[in-house]
């Protein structure tokens, strides 16, 4: 029995954390949101990682990585709040992997697999409809028809996943006529969103689409878990640094005991959740039965309580934290971002009560 | 105890209706407010020979207008630090020639006023400002760097705490000053916040004048003319929780939760009843304090004082949880944008988003909650200070209207 | 406009918190549980102030008080955990007022408001049937049949109050063949319960029982409220005292910012609903379109914040708190009482949300 | 990560079961252990020579075996200060000879033993205990007052910490003695709980002697002998919890919400959710520590291990009261009589009542919350000392296994 991270787990995330922390350092990020709401983040160096291509089979380009991998890598990636299309490009990635026929796989999983081609995932539709039951846009003689919502912003070249009625997936391989992009004021700067409207766009099935999509969700909500756990202790983190410093009546703030067990009180909401997220990514490889529910349960119990953190932090800093110039909204905003992308708390609720042995 | 809505209350219903139909929508708001002051609807709390319209206490009353204006979007008094914290603090402490100069004009939005409180590293710890004013002839010359000055770029005159008494430590150094913005010594940079809106602004004060008369409450009196404000103070918030719990009704009957509206879900009805506990608690609190401050027979009356702002925050940070929550990803993911902090709007594109960060403004506007506890514990429960904090402290914690927060 | 207490009754409440705290001191209560279940409590102390009677019409010999007096008493009944049959007492003559004939108020209402009698209220049956739509108890030609569990215990001459299918009162007028008493091992001493069986007892109708038995737990919710306000209050007050001779560290426990911020805390859920069951109690005497559903929310709001404020508060005091020997299990188990006692939180959530206007 | 639920789990489960077929239920229990220790099923940690079964880590096998036990009510090891405390910390600390006298005895029962930490002055604040022991020739006389003693009254022998050396202050100057019960310098007195059970009880030593050779770990070095134990902690509490949640499931098959069963009711499955969601954080934490035990690797150990306590009695806070409340009435004013802490028997009449306070002893015992969350932020957090508190808390709060609770 092993529960635990491997030597060679903790030495990626430390490579990727100093990658981020050299690339796109958060005040960096700010810096350059000052003058454009385009993040391109460090897409390049993580490819050249081999980050993108984590989740392919190696006889595809990729690494061969389990999803534990990824979610470590996301945690990370919350930590550094990394700008740029990871989320998307790796549930696209999972979509051709799980869903696509042999041809397909050889056809775009190695330039994926590789980071020269970036992938995004067209999942959701208006009115908070994430459900793959639920999705409206149409696919006849391969040609798309309705309307997604928060879509990670694609690449002008990348390749599209859409999600199609009644709950398959379509490839969209590039630049199509057919299909409007429209700009989506996103709360999260380092993940930009956009709409699509699709009015025959060409696009290819993916034959195993159906199941392919409810594996999609399941590891997109360990993903967004990860992050936001990432975030929380980054937030976390920097409140203390921030209280450290800080002095208010002859005193660091840090040394007030109220402060002290506020933070005590947040450590004990969140460091038991990343055995969780542990978990739910290692158990949708290895314990099918338990994998989905618990990734559900992941997703909507460290959003939430990431969160509160984040809104307490922010308090905590006093004014300050209120202000632009801290870095702390990155995080804050990216929370957001992952306690909403997939769908909201309650909805994962349901579905874990759903899927439950009671 | 006697709440009746009485005849007299529906008559009033009546008139406000009747009024709003005579003078609104109006272009000029400003003559709409003076016809608003003359009929006793708005600033009910401020004398006629000063500009307000010297009305009894009355909150059923205030509830009434404010409910009849804001349901025609009409304006009500202006909102800000001149109304709600110069024009109360000139009211009690100010000179009579003070109060002439100012206190009209500043209702009718004619002076707008920004507030000179908080220093880079002075928020919680206010009695440690260093910004100073030394006297030159019959004038103050000022130094200095003021910070969270929410309406710095467009007030005409600011009011503040400033060092005048270099050799007597803390608070018992600082003096209350008025001081004209339009000037050289004065520089004013905006501070960005997260909502991505210029909600605050640094002052930079060097070698900014005012004349001597323009001193409140004497030379070295600062910290008790500060500490008269919170007696004043309006309650904005209960008013504005109401406003996010209607929108958030509104919005449960628009939304579906398993194919029925969102109103008709058990757990989200509870909620609704447990927000609603909390929005009545407040009221009836608010009218609790307006009677003891006439009849002073409250025996805890300071506890439910002090308590007041911490569960006012915690209440507005329930309600605008469930309001981002209900409203689902295309609010949640969504940047606030151009949204503004409209009281009825929150159901607005980006409403809610903005409102979930303003928020924190709100919990840290006025004193960090900390300080807020500290107070609590201190003056409502009567706990001794704090372990070895240090001495100086007790002054500051005597203070619960001001903190590590914007101004 | 006025929303505050009288001078009056400030001094109803200074009058009834001085008899409690002379005839029954908390610590008296705890020896006497030693020996006995029984709490007699000071019944005729209390009806020399005229406390039995307060909401019986003055011509009836009673003091014609409002609810909100009641609530006021309530209050300090619950800080002094007083023992003995008020709650139940009130209940009755609330449900004689509300719903006898002139001629039955005649006969019951002056004997009760003297407390020459006592009355209580046989309301509860088997499995959480609060509401009055749900009683099984029947009434047929004067005689009851079925059971009633939770029944505040009666005296053995007492009046007793039964709610019948389909919401209706009737009354057992004394001892009465067709009765049978059993024990119920109640959580809270001061306040015992019994369960009753009913095999042909006479008893009479009280004609507008419907109407009352709504008035009657309306104004039950209230004072419930009231008692668990009090009770909540007295608590903080005891571990306030307890922790402000406690030292630990070389230090008073109450100087530590942790224990501050905790107590600051408390105050600020509870002091509040203060004027929430102030509104409660009021508003069902002059706001009949309110007083239900505000009473509903006060019961359930401060029965559950009266709870976590007990249960904060026993930890608080670290292992003497969890001691029999200290009195505030006095007033933990009261607030579990208070928060059970004619239905659970839950319970009144939905009923205000039904009566809400949104 | 290598959890998988392997054929030799599988093995193990059919194994267990059988071996219960066997010999459960045996009107002697003992019997019945020795046949479990055999066989490898209980006090797996424990080496073979001192009366273990000395099974490699392994907790998904621990789970199953407490499964099945638990679903055939049959004995697993005995709970309580034995075993649970003095074996490790004899284990570790204790003499060849210590060891070979009271393990395996009380690993069967047949030693009892009782703690004796907490002083009426010394709870939260450890180190200040009062309690001394003098040498004597050969033998230890001890003179004190001990409380909150759980097993006092049937124990055979006492472990616990004395001052030996009065001329060192606080932690330096204590020994860890074992004492012998049966002796006329100790006299018992029991403490009634709240909720109405003999749980506790006071230890008065006047005279009472032991042996020099019941010195653990050395004349001086009781501080550190009582911080071991912490290692070695049981994690009972996942497992306690467990069985709550089970039992919430169980009721609520059982209790209708709105006509239908509460197991349907949308706001209590996703009640149910949450808890779960801690049950499995805990349960895969305890997984977690225990493969750091192993490789150490974990570069948030520390912090893990800390916060651990609290989050498993907020947990169990929060199972209770979803339990009580779900529980209705007829439980909520039930004195909870005689009903026993019985994992799986909540359900029993008083059951609830009583497991919602004895919640607090948990919550309670082996240090006071607010101890937890000084070492959280102190050892975990890497935050500073306290304001100014007292250089000696420093020594206390390095050791978070005991506090100002029952013990």
């Amino acid at each position: 029995m092993h529960f635990g991270l491997t030597d060679e787990q903790l030495m990626m995330q430390d490579t990727v954390r100093a990658v981020l922390e050299s690339e796109c350092p958060p005040l960096a990020i700010l810096e350059q949101l000052k003058t454009s709401s385009e993040m391109a983040g460090p897409w390049s160096k993580l490819s050249e990682m081999g980050v993108p291509g984590l989740l392919a089979p190696e006889k595809l380009g990729g690494g061969g990585f389990e999803l534990l991998d990824a979610a470590l890598v996301a945690e990370v990636s919350g930590e550094g709040a990394l700008p740029g299309p990871l989320l998307g490009h790796q549930l696209a990635m999972l979509a051709i992997i799980g869903g696509g026929s042999d041809e397909q796989k050889e056809r775009w999983v190695p330039s994926l697999a590789s980071g020269e081609r970036v992938g995004t995932i067209a999942w959701a539709e208006l009115g908070d409809r994430w459900d793959p039951n639920s999705w409206t846009v149409r696919i006849e003689n391969d040609r798309l028809h309705g309307q997604k919502v928060h879509v990670p912003a694609p690449a002008p070249s990348g390749l599209v996943v859409v999600g199609t009625a009644p709950g398959g997936l379509a490839v969209i391989d590039g630049p199509s006529t057919g299909v409007e992009f429209s700009d989506f004021d996103g709360i999260d700067r380092t993940r930009p969103l956009v709409e699509m409207q699709f009015d025959g766009a060409v696009a290819e099935v993916l034959p195993r689409g159906p199941d392919a999509a409810n594996r999609l969700r399941d590891a997109g909500c360990a993903l967004l878990a990860a992050d936001a756990f990432g975030c929380a202790s980054r937030i976390m983190r920097e409140t203390i640094d921030y209280l450290s410093e800080r002095e208010q009546f002859g005193t660091r703030l840090v040394q007030f005991q109220g402060v002290k067990h506020e933070l005590a009180n947040m450590a004990v909401e969140l460091e038991p959740t990343r055995a969780l997220w542990w978990y739910a990514a290692h158990a949708l490889d290895h314990v099918p039965d338990e994998g989905p529910r618990v990734a559900a349960m992941a997703k909507a119990t460290i959003g939430d309580r990431a969160m509160r953190i984040a809104r307490a932090c922010v308090d905590l800093h006093g004014a300050i934290g209120y202000a632009w110039e801290t870095p702390i909204h990155l995080w804050y905003k990216r929370i957001m971002f992952d306690r909403a992308f997939l769908g909201g708390s309650g909805y994962h609720r349901d579905r874990a009560a759903e899927l439950a042995a009671w | 105890m006697d709440l009746e809505l009485g005849p007299h209350h529906a008559q009033l219903r009546e008139d406000v209706r009747a009024f709003l139909d005579e003078h609104w929508p109006a272009d000029d708001e400003k003559a709409f407010r003076r016809h608003a002051i003359d009929r006793g609807l708005i600033y009910r709390h401020v004398p006629r020979e000063y500009g307000g319209s010297e009305q009894p206490t009355d909150p059923i009353a205030d509830d009434i207008i404010e409910q009849e204006f804001t349901v025609r979007r009409a304006p009500l008094g202006i909102v800000g630090e001149g109304p709600d914290m110069i024009v109360p603090t000139l009211l009690s402490q100010g000179t009579e020639e003070q109060r002439r100069e100012f206190i009209a004009p500043t209702l009718l939005g004619d002076i707008l006023w920004c507030q000179g409180y908080s220093e880079p590293s002075a928020g919680s710890d206010l009695a440690s400002l260093k910004s100073r004013a030394e006297l030159d002839g019959d004038e103050w010359v000022i130094h200095g760097h003021k910070v969270w000055n929410t309406g710095a770029r467009n007030a005409h005159w600011m009011f503040g705490l400033f060092r005048t008494e270099p050799e007597i430590p803390r608070h018992g150094g600082l003096t209350f000053l008025l001081i004209p913005m339009d000037q050289s010594g004065i520089e004013v940079q905006p501070i960005k916040a997260m909502t991505g809106h210029q909600e605050f602004n640094e002052v930079f004060l060097e070698g900014a004048r005012t004349p001597v008369r323009y001193t409140v409450g004497g030379r070295g009196n600062g910290w008790a003319v500060s500490r008269s404000l919170l007696v004043h103070e309006r309650n904005l918030m209960g008013f504005r929780s109401q406003q996010l719990f209607n929108n958030i009704v509104d919005r449960a009957r628009d939304t579906t939760i398993d194919a029925g509206p969102a109103l008709e879900d058990g757990a989200l009805r509870r909620t609704l009843v447990d927000l609603e506990a909390d929005l009545l608690a407040a009221r009836y609190s608010r009218y609790r304090a307006l009677s003891n401050a006439e009849r002073g027979n409250d025996p805890n009356a300071v506890l439910a004082g002090v308590v007041k702002k911490l569960h006012a925050t915690g209440l507005v940070k329930r309600l605008v949880q469930v309001g981002i929550d209900l409203a689902g990803a295309d609010e949640a993911l969504r940047d606030p944008g151009d949204a503004t902090v409209d009281l009825g709007r929150a159901n607005e594109p980006g409403g809610w988003a903005l409102n979930y960060m303003y928020t924190h403004a709100v919990a840290i506007g006025g004193g960090a909650p900390n300080i807020q506890r500290n107070i609590i514990g201190e003056r409502g429960l009567g706990l001794p200070r704090d372990l070895r904090t240090p001495a100086v402290e007790t002054a500051r914690t005597s203070n619960p209207n001001r903190g590590d927060g914007p101004s």
